[in-house]
């Protein structure tokens, strides 16, 4: 697990953010057991107080859960998987359109780019 | 949690302390930060008694430091306080002496993390190794507090590693850590508050997450702020 | 054991020191034992004289008893200095708040109902003395009842020192007799004073100076010197001084080298009455003037007792004394003691005489294991000798080769 | 307490080897000095007497009987007493110095060490005091083998022999290191260990003020001598002669106690809450 931390966003923030990657990526898969939060303040060279605010705030979301002693794994709920799913697209389509938006393409033009470069890249 | 209240220190003429005061609480990472020579390390000698204060009062858990105290914090300077000829083990043997609050098998498992040999002298070993001598020393301390001089200074790049390391695992946890350094960059992730110290006086104290939430600056955007604004 | 070294180093500091002072204090004093015995004569004489000597670095007390040393000298007793004059010990026992700071036996005197002491004061400036006074305390013995009065020394810008040679009471009246040098005296060594204080009314009444009522010697007076037993404190009727004479020469002479000494010419005898405060010079017999010159070169002394002059003098084969009755004007006895090793005497150090009794008693001042008679008992009035002793080592030392042992005083119980 | 004895036992683990060298030293240097000097005399006297037929009596009385004092008088027994003497007085400023110099200031880890600080400065002073006691001992050891040893170089008839009492009683410094009396003795290291705690003091006035702390230590070890000796010096100097020797005695104990019980004080203070490491 490698991240890139930037320092002027609040870690916990960076730390939840990279956690919705990995699960819209299903790098991380629904039911699968997360690191403790001493292990990924480590793995993160981070504060353990940081990581701890990070579960924590995910636990919040439903975005992670916790049963007795046992660490705490990805939520199952399809909604909520759905829901990070969602947002990280929409975020995504957020950030192409603020970035292309300036250059003023026609919509056909940039999904027929859009078309040609992803099935490029698939293959 | 330590409370530092208007401490004041002169050397000679120069007032290197002028009414310093912060707190640092138990289970946190607290980072003096200043140039060198700014008094730094001169405030974690008050805290440990081991330099006299013209004036100013340093409480931990609400108590003045007395002999008893020094089981529940410890000093890490920034040169090992050992003496050379001894080898590893004799050291942690002369801490077990001493120390109710040694734990041997935390020492051992240091050991081990930092891959010393216990049977190597101190005046042998290589800079970054002495560092880690001096912080196994410390850290194997059952102890609340933990008051590091510059831990990160002058020590090779993986050496620096792996004394990061110390500050995520359960070595520190639940500790109130205070480190002084005069370079940021490295434990930026690492910190939960800093204090901003220059002339005698404390800058700015803050919380560096709250700095990243409320106001989107980093430590080093502060420091900028402070000492250059 | 991590312990080891230390505890080792405990253990051997504990058992030697420990051994070495337990031994120590089993064995006692590892020097020998020493006891008077009498070698002939009336063995009951020696009995009650003690010689207080000393053997090697120790002090000790010798009897016929046998020996003891004293134990315990501590810094303290070598800094103020281990010998304290029986009789002042035995007056600091009996009077201590009165005896304090006065070490001086030449100060003091002593009768059935007072003790009195005298002392000069002075300044001392870069190494001169000035401004001398008399210090004077009496103790009355009965009623404890102490006075003390200082007075200044009568012209005392003209001393370079006062030193008290003796004091006496007669009928509320002290006479310290004192011997002074003066400062611009070039060629007498010094003054001998008598000054008499009333002691009711706290004055000096009287300043005499002791001389010769004419020059009659060729030559220049050198020195006067009081005869009488210092550690006499009261007692006696008369004082006696000896005034000694040298070759008359010109101090002035530049080809005179400074090493110098002039030769002693002879003695006259001034004696002092202190009931009546005369003093008178004594036209001595012929005899007498020709021992006197001769004690003054070899060993021997001049004793004053009883209103008695004493003339002792040792030759190579025996012991002469000579008594002169300073009330008669006569001599009174001569004996002579025949002492068979009175040249191991003379080559061992001055003999040690004490009066008391009309007994005169003589021991050598250094006595060696050889010596057979080193302690001589002599009755005054027969001149016979009364008892002669010697030193006997005894216990386990025995036969171990031992030191010269060095009497320094000798007492008489 | 448990820390002070261990501290004690660590100080003088830390002085070992330099002790073991001095006691090597004296030992070698006293042992060989006494077969040296035998082997000379007994030389001399072979000379003296079938070379140059000088008679049995007259070569005594001329030279002397060989002794033990003509041993301990010498510079093979004095050497190494001196060396030593001059070894623990710079101990003495040593023991505390050598925690302060260079980048490994040991001062730091004892000063933090969960025990009074005072418990250093006693270690310290009782390392000092132990192992000079324990080089006394050794001497002390020492003259019955050297005496041993002579006996066995010289001929009965050319030497006299001595008991240890004697030898030591005869020889100044020797009965200054092993006086007579236990009193004595008492007395003798309890001014001994009194000077200790002063130069303690003073060093201590030195760590925690610098500069200005030498001169503070040098008033301190003036005032502390002052105090002692003021009624040696009443005494003495001013010809006062007011106290009778017990008197002065006792009056000295206490004064010793008393400086003593400053210097504690005194450093206790220092230690606590004014030196720096």
């Amino acid at each position: 697990m490698n991240v890139n931390l930037n320092k002027r966003e609040p870690v916990y923030v960076q730390v939840i953010r990279h956690f919705k990657e990995q699960i819209a990526t299903r790098n991380l898969n629904p039911g699968q057991e997360i690191p403790s939060r001493r292990e990924l303040a480590n793995q993160l060279k981070i504060n353990p107080n940081t990581a701890q605010r990070a579960y924590k705030e995910m636990e919040e979301q439903g975005l992670i859960y916790t049963e007795g002693n046992s660490p705490s794994k990805i939520t199952k709920d399809e909604k909520i998987l759905g829901a990070v799913r969602e947002e990280l697209i929409g975020q995504a389509i957020d950030s192409f359109i603020a970035a292309i938006g300036p250059i003023d393409v026609p919509l056909d033009e940039v999904v027929g780019l859009i078309r040609e470069k992803y099935r490029g890249d698939k293959e | 949690m330590i409370e530092v209240k208007e401490l004041k220190k002169k050397f000679g003429r120069k007032q290197i302390l002028n009414g310093v005061s912060f707190t640092a609480n138990k289970g946190e990472i607290t980072c003096l930060i200043g140039i060198n020579g700014v008094g730094k390390t001169t405030i974690l000698k008050g805290i440990m008694n081991l330099t006299p204060m013209n004036s100013g009062q340093i409480f931990i858990d609400g108590k003045n430091l007395s002999k008893d105290t020094y089981e529940k914090i410890t000093f890490i300077p920034d040169a090992i306080t050992m003496i050379p000829t001894m080898t590893i083990a004799q050291a942690m043997q002369f801490m077990q002496d001493y120390y109710k609050s040694w734990n041997q098998s935390r020492a051992t498992e240091l050991l081990s993390f930092f891959r010393l040999k216990q049977e190597d002298k101190i005046s042998s070993l290589s800079k970054g190794n002495t560092a880690k001598v001096n912080l196994l020393l410390g850290l194997a301390l059952d102890v609340d507090y933990l008051l590091m001089d510059e831990p990160f200074s002058g020590i090779d790049i993986f050496s620096r590693e792996q004394i990061a390391n110390v500050f995520t695992s359960h070595l520190v946890e639940d500790r109130g850590v205070i480190i002084t350094t005069h370079e940021i960059n490295d434990i930026e992730h690492l910190i939960d508050k800093v204090v901003l110290l220059d002339n005698g006086i404390v800058l700015k104290e803050f919380s560096t997450e709250e700095m990243r939430e409320d106001e989107g600056k980093s430590v080093v955007d502060v420091m900028r702020e402070v000492y250059q604004g | 054991m991590r312990y080891w070294k230390s505890i080792t180093i405990i253990i051997i500091v504990i058992l030697t020191f420990g051994v070495f002072y337990i031994q120590a204090a089993i064995a006692g004093n590892y020097n020998p034992e020493f006891a008077i015995t009498t070698t002939s004569g009336d063995e009951t004489v020696l009995k009650n004289l003690a010689l207080l000597s000393n053997y090697q670095v120790d002090d000790l007390i010798i009897s016929t008893e046998g020996s003891k040393y004293k134990e315990d000298s501590s810094y303290i007793d070598l800094i103020v200095g281990n010998y304290t004059n029986p009789k002042i010990k035995q007056l600091q026992g009996d009077h201590r708040s009165f005896m304090r700071g006065k070490r001086d036996i030449s100060g003091l005197y002593e009768n059935e109902g007072l003790l009195a002491y005298a002392e000069v004061n002075f300044e001392l400036h870069r190494g001169e003395a000035s401004d001398f006074s008399f210090d004077i305390e009496t103790l009355d013995k009965e009623s404890g009842k102490k006075t003390a009065f200082t007075i200044d020394v009568p012209e005392k810008k003209i001393f370079n020192y006062v030193y008290i040679e003796d004091v006496r009471v007669v009928d509320d009246v002290m006479k310290v007799t004192t011997s002074n040098s003066v400062k611009d005296d070039k060629y007498r060594t010094g003054q001998i004073h008598i000054y008499h204080f009333n002691l009711t009314d706290q004055k000096l009444v009287k300043d005499e100076i002791i001389e010769a009522e004419q020059e009659g010697m060729d030559g220049q007076l050198d020195l006067v010197r009081l005869l009488n037993d210092y550690e006499e404190l009261g007692g006696e009727k008369y004082l006696a001084f000896e005034l000694e004479y040298v070759e008359d020469i010109d101090l002035a002479d530049e080809n005179l080298h400074h090493d110098y000494y002039p030769e002693y010419k002879g003695s006259e005898l001034v004696v002092y009455n202190l009931e009546t405060n005369e003093q008178e010079e004594i036209e001595l017999p012929d005899e007498l003037q020709q021992a006197m010159k001769r004690i003054d070169n070899t060993f021997g002394n001049i004793y004053v007792h009883n209103s008695k002059l004493h003339f002792i003098e040792m030759t190579d084969t025996s012991m002469e004394i000579m008594v002169y009755n300073l009330e008669s004007g006569e001599t009174d006895s001569k004996h002579s003691i025949e002492i068979p090793n009175a040249d191991t005497v003379m080559q061992m150090g001055s003999p040690i005489y004490k009066i008391r009794d009309d007994k005169l008693y003589v021991v050598n001042s250094v006595i060696s294991r050889d010596m057979q008679s080193s302690i001589i008992a002599v009755d005054l009035a027969t001149g016979d000798k009364l008892s002669e002793g010697s030193l006997e080592v005894q216990g386990k030392e025995k036969d171990k080769e031992i030191y010269n042992l060095h009497v320094y005083d000798l007492v008489i119980e | 307490m448990k820390s002070y004895l261990k501290l004690v036992n660590f100080e003088i683990g830390r002085f070992m080897k330099i002790y073991l060298v001095l006691i090597g030293l004296t030992i070698l240097s006293q042992l060989i000095g006494v077969i040296i000097l035998s082997k000379s005399y007994v030389a001399n006297a072979n000379e003296a007497i079938y070379e140059y037929l000088v008679p049995f009596g007259q070569f005594i009385e001329e030279y002397g009987r060989m002794s033990m004092m003509s041993v301990v008088d010498s510079i093979w027994f004095m050497g190494p007493i001196a060396l030593c003497a001059a070894a623990f007085l710079f101990y003495i400023f040593f023991i505390w110095y050598r925690d302060w110099v260079g980048k490994n200031t040991f001062i730091y880890r004892l000063f933090m060490l969960p025990t009074a600080r005072l418990n250093v400065l006693l270690s310290k002073a009782t390392t000092i005091f132990l192992l000079v006691l324990g080089l006394v001992a050794m001497q002390l050891i020492l003259l019955p083998i050297g005496s041993m040893l002579m006996k066995w170089n010289v001929p009965l008839d050319f030497r006299t022999d001595m008991t240890i009492r004697e030898i030591i009683n005869n020889s100044h410094y020797l009965f200054i290191l092993i006086p007579d009396s236990f009193i004595q003795f008492l007395i003798n290291y309890g001014l001994g260990f009194m000077a200790v705690f002063v130069l303690f003091t003073a060093i201590l006035f030195e760590r925690s003020f610098r500069w200005k702390g030498v001169l503070l230590g040098i008033v301190y070890c003036l005032i502390a001598s002052a105090i002692f000796l003021a009624p040696l010096i009443y005494e003495f100097g001013i010809q006062a002669s007011f106290f009778y020797p017990v008197e002065l005695l006792i009056i000295e104990i206490i004064l010793g106690i008393l400086v003593i019980a400053i210097s504690i004080w005194l450093s206790k203070f220092l230690l606590n809450k004014k030196v720096t490491v």
